[in-house]
């Protein structure tokens, strides 16, 4: 069933009782053309693409627990193409393009809310480097602009701009193109569009093992059984590291905690998406009302979806210092995600190096915004066993050859990217 | 919040502490082989379960020591000093 | 404090605090060196003992006092020497490049970091509560005894903490964070009111 | 008449002090002791909200932590002490509250967003999936997102500064007790009287829980007089502490409880200098969790009419606060002890008209039951309300049997529901423990935690009061240490307290009208219908039931209805409850105030400042200071009628011309000493160091393992065997790190030891031509250039007005001009400073600031690590690759020869100049086509640019892809943000004295 205002209307006269299932919920076939791991927006975007534009529909999306139980069901939802490096700007502004028709494409309204993000910057090198990425970004096609911090005091009134605040703001980076995507929404509109082209979406399917003969690929061993397949796609963020042993491969990626939180819920107090790269926080309000708030990681290896509290008492310090009047606000909930820290902070969407075996991974912070893009070029490589010219450049191999993408400079520790 | 054994000054306070990764990576000899750099500097077996791994104790008496936590409870199983083996005990 | 003080208020009592409330006040430091090495070689510490008189603490977190000098843990190879309190400035912590020489012959270090910290003495019934604040280490007198020294972190800057008697402690921080520190510490004692020298 | 239902005695409200307060414009009176909730109701005031989603008039529905209705805004929402979403059932009350109703337009007596209740057959659970998609583009949906949101949020942040403070406190304890109920306050006298450390919070403000067993006995004393004894005897302790208004909220790794204290929030004028509310990190050897239970309630239509509320909580404000929740009340329930609220209402004047319950007649046989009958209360087994009327409060209920059949109306304007009480878990969860499903509570209860926490009591599904008290001593005297922890978990029987008759699990009465309403969640508007139609869609997980619906996602997050939503999904399902199991319950347990995470740290504070021992002399001399790290630098020392950059540039040509002097304190400095300090230096840095003589100093370069530029800086030979490194401000902390890594770790046998020294010394560089006559001046050696070449090190006195200062002097230059350092013990760095000043006055000196400095450094091509050496390059890039020493290994090297590394695109450090006299614009982009369409492929950016006073000339330092070989090259400098484009000149890097001779003179 399409829906729309007039089918909501249709049903409302029925009291909603014939509104078909998103999704269907199939036992597993004993062999698939293609299975993607991990039910996550990647996966599901990688399954759809391969039905839509690849023809393939013999496909599986296994997922272990439930449909965006991961990161997609955990993030801050803050999507943004502002990047400086020139594989990473090309392939987030690709991903912010298919944001702009997804919920279209989908039939299903993933609230994609251009309302903009703004990075502020709070010294002269803050400056200099935005203003790079920013001229980066515009050369490259991408909207980006530069508000001074008067033009920054009149729109968002409740941010401390005095000049003798700790972080005093001198301007931000705004890319009014960014802005917010209601996270769930993008894992159900993917499962319930690849469902209606043929794929099996699989909860509670845990992926156990995966099974090389001569080098390639020939089916996985999972907790509902063998499913035997020539084509594999990883697609499990924070446990990357995990299934990607299962083939035997170790990763330049290390599994890393980290948090969000949300405040109770209030009429709308920010319009917009600000980040702080000086603070580390970032912070814009959901549709409900809550602040959604979020900043660095734990500093170390994790693979519980909790964190500790010293990091929630930073991200809350920074928001209070950017926004005094916030403090009487109250915190509602805090939880962690796992985060697949890559060495050099930037993605791997590639062969891998046995037959038939594909990843898209290693998002640390901000894969969400990457996930149609990710499941589309994905998909690509799953179809033609090759990569796509967007993500030529995230391999596995560039590590060992030098050619990393690393936009902070932060050097070869995951945890500080 | 982590209690974090520092084999010198007993249980303190994570805040008190730098994460410095994976203890596990050996450091190649000088004249080892690309490879062995490559690997070194970027591969991680990053394990889920047990993960022995190095601290500096940087607010207190800024010794490096090795941690043995379990990533997935982040229980703390063992700490030992530099040159020590981590014996898996209790702390 | 009346038990129903003690309630209202839901601050820990020091059973052992004198009277006084609380007083904040910074004390000079003439002289502190940092002695590095490694105690379980015995011509460092032989070394050591001959060039100040005393041997240094090997148990973490403790001090040694030997004649006007105190000579606080730091770490498994290094301690801080400055003259104790209400000592008269001693010949010991003289001839600094002289000592540092003989020390570096032993196997040892000798820096001078005699400016790298500036000091509070922290005084009164609530000076383990003040501190407690901002410090995550256990003040109790079970944890902490007379004489113990720690390092940890107050508010945000790295500290040592000295506890000359059950009530009193002293506190370093790193001479560029003074004014941090000082605040917090101001802003954390405010309630109790006390007698609060003016700032360093 | 004020306070009209208040009751004429009973209660621990304190009757003589009256205090006044304001709801919704109208003035008011409590007593001391109310919350603001007990208060409203003594008033009679029962509309106090419109719900999240449809704006339906509500109530006030619990008497505690778990309302999810009786929200409101604190404070006129104008001024700076507002706050939105406060719980009335859990604020007490102070003379002069005002507080207002929350979501609603233009009052909560007439609502127009209570259209959205009209509409609502258009808006059932993830209605906004499936609209709101046309026109097709993102901005449609920004618009009708507009609308939404402001529909949407409850309560209003507030627009000024919090005016309050807050604090932390760390604690440290053998066992700390979660609630102060009965359990609870037995659990800590056990464990104090055995000599343990003890720390007793409860959320509320008075001792012993939140149901009030008045009329038990206890050690055979009323149950009022063991609760003041036994606080009483606590107190005595000397390692105990007591806090009341302290909410443990969140469990985390290491034993350590996040508990918040509302110190001030029941006053009406907070003593000064008190803090507001205070956070505790409490790092406890063992927890006792005596957090009592949480009551929920039944869908039936209408549940939602104010005038409806939980049994316990009606019985709270009958016996705690002396209020009359209503006249004639309706009890309906499916356990015991909802008999105690009827047979307290009645007790309390209240008229039940009846009580009905779910059970069949021939369970409705024991003592409370017989009771109730004697007492003339109507009981009706086998039966529920199967709908409530009214308008803004409830005026009737329908009730039928189970079975179907005809309804009656019963007239009440009140409804005191049961559907049985839930453990609070939720610290025992988040400390990993595992629930079990009990059958006979039709509730989880937990069951093993591998942590050494240990509930008890009503938080352990044990509701009688004296079985209570035995559990709570059982869990003081297992958590004291030594004891083991060996309380079992569930040593006690478990029944639904009072009588022991068993529950029957009632979640929802089937409903007679399709249209009809029956809540599950209050707050957010989740109904049994929505709950179905998550299932039907095939959300039928309950991650995804809670993220479909947003059931549990309130401020309450679902305290009395998320286990209802679940029960009624597996009863879609046709499974068992255990298997649908719950959501992750997550700290906070009730919301926390954002200002207490921060404590002091916030403001001015949220990071610390850090000063150089010159700071006052630079503020006392006009100096404009930028932030560098954590350190406050000058900028440049504007004068009277000087921009910024007219100062620096002034300070700059002063130093070509004359002389000038920076602070450069914040310099990383590292002193080492050892035998083997010359092999350490050789294998941190790129070039030789074993033949750096006595009294000497040089330049090195530190790589990443991964071969790329970490830091540089210089290190001096003190003595034989004592070195001074320095590094960047930035790294200084990194570097000292890695050494002390290497040497701890990797490096045992080197004879080295290192010590930061960055505090110890206070620096200033002088440096111009006329710098040797001014260091002349102050100086105890001969500083001519033959006694004190280029990069000679000497210790030396500064003659300052503290007389002979101890110094080290460096000759060395970063500015490219004959230049010195000058280090001095930090206590003399004002002295230092100001002698220098003034023995440089002749010569005509200038302070001069970072800005300045950056535009010597720039002339001169020195890369500064940051901008030039990004992270991304390599010394070759920077053009100093001959400085990596062939003949030696160093950290780095072996990955250095990576093809990557050598490519001969790779971008490397050019000097630019701006042609046609144009400005260079800010973080410029190289292009060889400006015109070229977009992308634009960039060749290379900026990394540093300036006005430079000597060349008179927009300069930059930039990386640039094969930059070497681009010399003499016209390229463009674009940069789209300023809409600025400029045509520049490749070249080298250094644009004065490359060479080096002024250096040496
Ligand atoms: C707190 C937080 C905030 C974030 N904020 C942002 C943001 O603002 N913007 C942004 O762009 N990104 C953000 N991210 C990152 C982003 O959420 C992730 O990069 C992205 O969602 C990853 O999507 P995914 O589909 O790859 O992974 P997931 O959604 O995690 O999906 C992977 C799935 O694989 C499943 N799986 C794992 N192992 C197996 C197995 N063996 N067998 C079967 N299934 C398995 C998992 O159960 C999981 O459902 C944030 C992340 C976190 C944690
Ligand atoms: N079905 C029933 O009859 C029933 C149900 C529930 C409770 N009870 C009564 O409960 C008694 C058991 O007493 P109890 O002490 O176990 O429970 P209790 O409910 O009396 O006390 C629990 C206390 O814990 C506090 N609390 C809860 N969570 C907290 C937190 N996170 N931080 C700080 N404080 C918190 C509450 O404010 C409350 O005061 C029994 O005697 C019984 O009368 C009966
Ligand atoms: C953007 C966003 C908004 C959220 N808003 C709420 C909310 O309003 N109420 C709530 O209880 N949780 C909210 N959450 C948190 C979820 O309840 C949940 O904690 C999170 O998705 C992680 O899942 P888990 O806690 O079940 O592990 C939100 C999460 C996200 C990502
Ligand atoms: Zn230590």
């Amino acid at each position: 069933m399409r829906y729309s205002i007039f089918s909501l209307a249709r049903n409302a006269l029925t009291h909603h009782q014939h509104w078909p299932l998103a999704w269907r919920s199939p036992a597993p076939k004993p062999r698939y053309d293609a299975v993607i791991i991990g039910g996550g927006g990647h996966g599901l975007a990688t399954a759809y693409y391969l039905a839509k534009e690849h023809g393939m529909s013999n496909i599986a999306v296994l997922e272990k627990g439930w449909l965006g139980g991961g990161n997609t069901g955990r993030n801050t939802t803050i999507v943004r193409s502002n990047y400086h490096l020139d594989p990473n700007a090309h392939f987030y502004e690709y991903s912010l393009k298919l944001w702009e028709g997804l919920s279209q494409e989908l039939n299903f309204n993933v609230m994609y809310s251009a309302r903009g993000v703004l990075n502020l910057v709070h010294s002269p090198a803050d400056m200099d480097a935005a203003m790079r990425r920013g001229n980066a970004m515009r050369l490259n096609g991408i909207d980006a602009r530069f508000l001074s911090r008067d033009e920054i005091a009149q729109w968002i009134p409740n941010l401390d701009c005095s000049a003798n605040a700790r972080f005093p703001i001198h301007g931000g980076l705004l890319q009014p193109r960014g802005g917010t995507v209601r996270h769930d929404a993008v894992a159900w509109g993917y499962a319930r569009a690849a469902d209606a082209r043929g794929v099996d979406v699989i909860q509670q399917c845990e992926v156990t093992g995966i099974r090389v003969e001569a080098g390639a690929v020939v089916g996985v061993e999972t907790t509902q059984g063998y499913i035997a397949t020539p084509k594999i796609g990883i697609a499990v963020a924070g446990h990357s590291g995990q299934v990607a042993a299962m083939a035997g491969l170790k990763l330049p990626i290390e599994s890393h905690v980290l948090q969000a939180m949300v405040t109770e819920p209030v009429k709308p107090v920010l319009d917009t998406v600000v980040t702080s790269g000086a603070v580390h926080f970032y912070i814009s309000q959901s549709d409900r009302g809550e602040l959604v708030m979020g900043g660095d990681l734990d500093f170390y290896n994790s693979y519980a979806q909790r964190g500790n509290l010293p990091i929630i008492e930073h991200v809350v310090a920074a928001c209070l210092a950017l926004f005094p009047s916030f403090g009487r606000m109250k915190l509602m909930r805090t939880w962690g995600g796992i985060m697949d820290m890559t060495m050099d902070g930037s993605p791997i969407i590639a062969k891998l190096p046995v037959n038939g075996l594909y990843m898209t991974g290693g998002w640390c912070y901000g894969g969400f915004k990457a996930t149609p893009a990710s499941g589309w070029l994905h998909a690509y490589t799953i179809a033609h066993d090759q990569p796509h010219p967007l993500n030529a450049a995230f391999t596995l191999e560039r590590f060992a050859e030098g050619r990393v993408l690393d936009e902070k400079g932060a050097g070869p520790y995951p945890w500080a990217h | 919040m982590l209690l974090i054994p520092c084999p010198w000054c007993g249980p303190r306070n994570q805040i008190e502490f730098t994460y410095g990764g994976d203890a596990t990576v050996q450091r190649p000899g000088n004249d080892a082989p690309e490879a062995a750099w490559e690997a070194f500097v970027y591969m991680r077996d990053n394990p889920s379960g047990p993960h022995d791994e190095l601290w500096l104790h940087s607010a207190g008496c800024r010794s490096w020591f090795k941690l043995r936590r379990d990533t997935r409870t982040h229980d703390i199983l063992g700490s030992a000093r530099m040159g020590d083996e981590l014996g898996g005990e209790s702390p | 404090m009346s038990d129903q003080d003690r309630i209202a208020s839901g601050i820990p009592v020091d059973p052992h605090a004198g009277p006084a409330p609380l007083v904040l006040a910074p004390i000079a430091i003439a002289t502190a060196w940092n002695v590095q090495g490694d105690p379980t070689r015995a011509p460092f510490s032989d070394e050591v003992e001959n060039l100040f008189g005393v041997r240094v603490p090997t148990v973490a977190n403790t001090t040694v006092r030997g004649g006007t000098l105190l000579a606080l843990w730091l770490g498994p190879r290094s301690w801080l020497l400055v003259h104790a309190a209400g000592a008269e400035a001693s010949s010991s912590l003289m001839d600094f490049e002289a000592k540092r020489d003989a020390l570096n012959a032993h196997g040892g270090a000798l820096f001078d970091v005699s400016a790298s910290r500036v000091a509070f003495t922290i005084r009164g019934a609530h000076a383990a509560t003040v501190l407690a604040k901002n410090c995550p280490l256990d003040f109790h007198l079970r944890a902490f005894p007379v004489g113990g020294c720690a390092q940890s972190l107050f508010g945000h800057v790295n500290a040592l903490f000295y506890r000359p008697e059950a009530s009193s402690f002293t506190m370093m921080v790193a001479r560029s964070f003074t004014r941090d520190a000082w605040d917090t510490l101001r802003a954390s004692a405010a309630q109790y009111g006390g007698d609060v020298a003016p700032p360093p | 008449m004020t306070q009209p239902h208040r009751l004429p005695e009973g209660g621990i409200i304190d009757r003589t002090r009256a205090l006044r307060f304001e709801f919704d414009g109208v003035q008011h009176e409590g007593y001391a002791g109310d919350t603001l909730a007990s208060a409203l109701l003594a008033n009679g005031v029962h509309l106090v909200g419109r719900s999240f989603k449809y704006h339906r008039p509500r109530g006030i529905f619990s008497a505690g932590a778990e309302e999810p209705n009786a929200l409101v805004q604190l404070s006129p929402a104008s001024g700076a002490r507002t706050e939105p979403n406060v719980k009335a059932t859990m604020q007490a009350l102070y003379d002069g509250l005002i507080a207002a109703s929350q979501n609603c337009w233009p009052s909560v007596h007439f609502d127009v967003g209570a259209i959205n209740n009209v509409m609502s057959c258009l808006m059932p659970a993830g209605f906004y999936y499936k609209t709101f998609m046309w026109p097709p583009t993102p901005k449609w949906w920004l618009k009708y997102e507009h609308v939404i949101r402001h529909a949407a949020g409850m309560g209003r942040a507030a627009l000024a500064p919090d005016p309050d403070h807050y604090e932390h406190q760390y604690a440290h304890c053998d066992v700390l007790v979660v609630g102060g109920g009965l359990t609870g306050l037995a659990a800590a006298h056990t464990a104090a009287k055995a000599g343990a450390r003890v720390i007793l919070c409860d959320e509320s403000a008075a001792w012993g829980g939140g149901v009030g067993d008045i009329g038990a006995t206890i050690d055979d004393r009323p149950v009022d007089r063991w609760i003041a004894d036994t606080v009483r005897d606590c107190a005595r302790f000397d390692d105990i502490t007591l806090l009341p208004r302290t909410t443990a909220f969140g469990y985390y790794d290491g034993n350590l409880v996040g508990a918040i204290e509302r110190v001030t929030d029941h006053l009406s004028e907070p003593p000064a200098h008190t803090p507001r509310q205070r956070l505790w990190k409490i790092r406890a050897k063992s927890v006792v969790l005596a957090s009592g239970a949480i009551e929920r309630g039944i869908a039936y239509a209408n549940n939602d009419l104010p005038g409806t509320m939980l049994a316990g909580a009606a019985r709270t404000y009958a016996r705690r606060y002396g209020v009359r929740p209503g006249t004639r009340a309706v009890v309906f329930t499916n356990n015991d002890s909802a008999y105690l609220t009827a047979l307290d209402l009645h007790d309390a004047g209240v008229a039940i008209a009846a009580v009905i319950d779910a059970r069949p007649a021939s369970q409705l046989t024991r003592g409370l039951h017989q009771h109730a009958r004697a007492s003339g209360l109507a009981i009706l087994p086998d039966s529920a309300i199967i709908g409530a009327r009214g308008g803004r409060r409830v005026a009737s209920v329908d009730v039928a049997t189970l079975a179907g059949g005809r309804s009656t109306r019963v007239d009440c304007d009140l409804v005191c529901v049961s559907g049985g009480w839930n453990p609070a878990v939720h610290l025992f969860s988040q400390a990993r423990g595992k629930l079990r499903y009990d059958e006979p509570l039709a509730t989880f209860v937990p069951d093993i935690s591998p942590l050494p926490i240990l509930p008890a009591g009503a938080a352990n599904g044990c509701f009688d009061p004296t079985a209570a008290v035995m559990e709570g001593r059982a869990a003081g005297a297992a958590a004291i240490p030594g004891a083991g922890m060996m309380a079992s978990p569930h040593h006690s029987p478990r029944t639904n307290g009072v009588d022991g008759t068993a529950l029957q699990p009632l979640w929802a009465v089937p409903a007679t009208r399709r249209t009809a309403k029956r809540f599950v969640d209050l707050q957010n508007d989740v109904t049994v219908d929505d709950i179905a139609l998550a299932a039907r869609e095939g959300y039928v997980s309950v991650e995804h039931l809670k993220r479909y619906t947003t059931l549990g996602m309130g401020t309450d997050q679902g305290k009395t209805s998320n286990i209802i939503g679940l029960a009624l999904m597996a009863e879609q399902l046709d499974l068992p409850i255990p298997k649908v199991g719950t959501t992750t319950f997550r700290p906070p347990y009730t919301p926390v105030t954002l200002g207490a995470f921060p404590g002091h740290e916030t403001a001015a504070h949220v990071e610390p400042t850090r000063y150089s021992a010159m700071h006052d002399w630079h503020q006392e001399h006009g100096a404009r200071f930028v932030n560098a790290g954590l350190w406050k630098r000058p900028h440049s020392y504007p004068r009277p009628g000087e921009t910024e950059d007219d100062a620096a540039n002034r300070e700059a040509r002063n130093v070509r011309t004359h002389v000038g002097l920076v602070d450069v304190s914040t310099l990383g400095k590292i002193e080492l000493q050892g035998r083997d300090v010359a092999e350490l230096l050789n294998r941190v840095y790129i070039n030789k160091w074993d033949t750096l003589a006595l009294g000497r100093c040089r330049y090195g370069v530190m790589l990443r393992d991964d071969g790329l530029v970490m830091d540089d800086g210089t290190t001096s030979r003190l003595s034989a065997t004592h070195y001074l490194m320095t590094t960047t401000t930035v790294n200084a902390v990194r570097v000292m790190q890695q050494l002390e890594y290497l040497l701890q770790a990797e490096w045992r046998n080197l004879d080295v030891y290192a010590t930061s020294v960055t505090e110890q010394w206070a620096a200033a560089a002088l440096s111009g031509p006329k710098a040797r006559e001014v260091l002349a001046k102050v100086m105890d050696i001969d500083v001519s250039n033959g006694a004190f070449p280029f990069l000679a090190v000497a210790t030396c006195h500064v003659r300052t007005a503290q007389g002979l200062v101890p110094a080290r002097a460096f000759r060395m230059s970063y500015s490219g001009e004959l230049a010195y350092e000058i280090h001095v013990p930090a206590d003399h760095g004002r002295a230092m400073w100001e002698a220098i000043i003034k023995a440089g006055d002749d010569a005509g000196i200038m302070p001069y600031g970072t800005e300045a400095m950056s535009t010597l450094r720039i002339e001169k091509g020195h890369v500064v690590i940051g901008p030039e050496a990004d992270g991304r390059t390599t010394a070759d890039d920077l053009g100093m690759g001959k400085l990596v020493n062939p003949a030696k290994w160093c950290i780095g090297k072996p990955l250095l020869a990576r093809p990557a590394l050598t490519a001969p695109d790779r971008w490397q450090l050019v000097g630019l100049t701006a042609l046609d006299g144009a400005r260079m614009p800010r973080a410029a982009k190289i292009v060889a086509n400006p015109d070229h369409a977009l992308p634009n492929p960039m060749l290379g950016h900026v990394t540093s640019w300036c006005y430079s006073p000597n060349l008179d000339a927009w300069i930059a330092l930039a990386l640039l892809a094969n930059g070497r070989a681009r010399h003499g090259e016209v390229l463009w400098a674009l940069s789209p943000l300023a809409n600025v484009r400029v045509r520049v000149k490749v070249g080298p890097p250094c644009f004065i004295d490359p060479e080096g001779a002024r250096l040496r003179v």
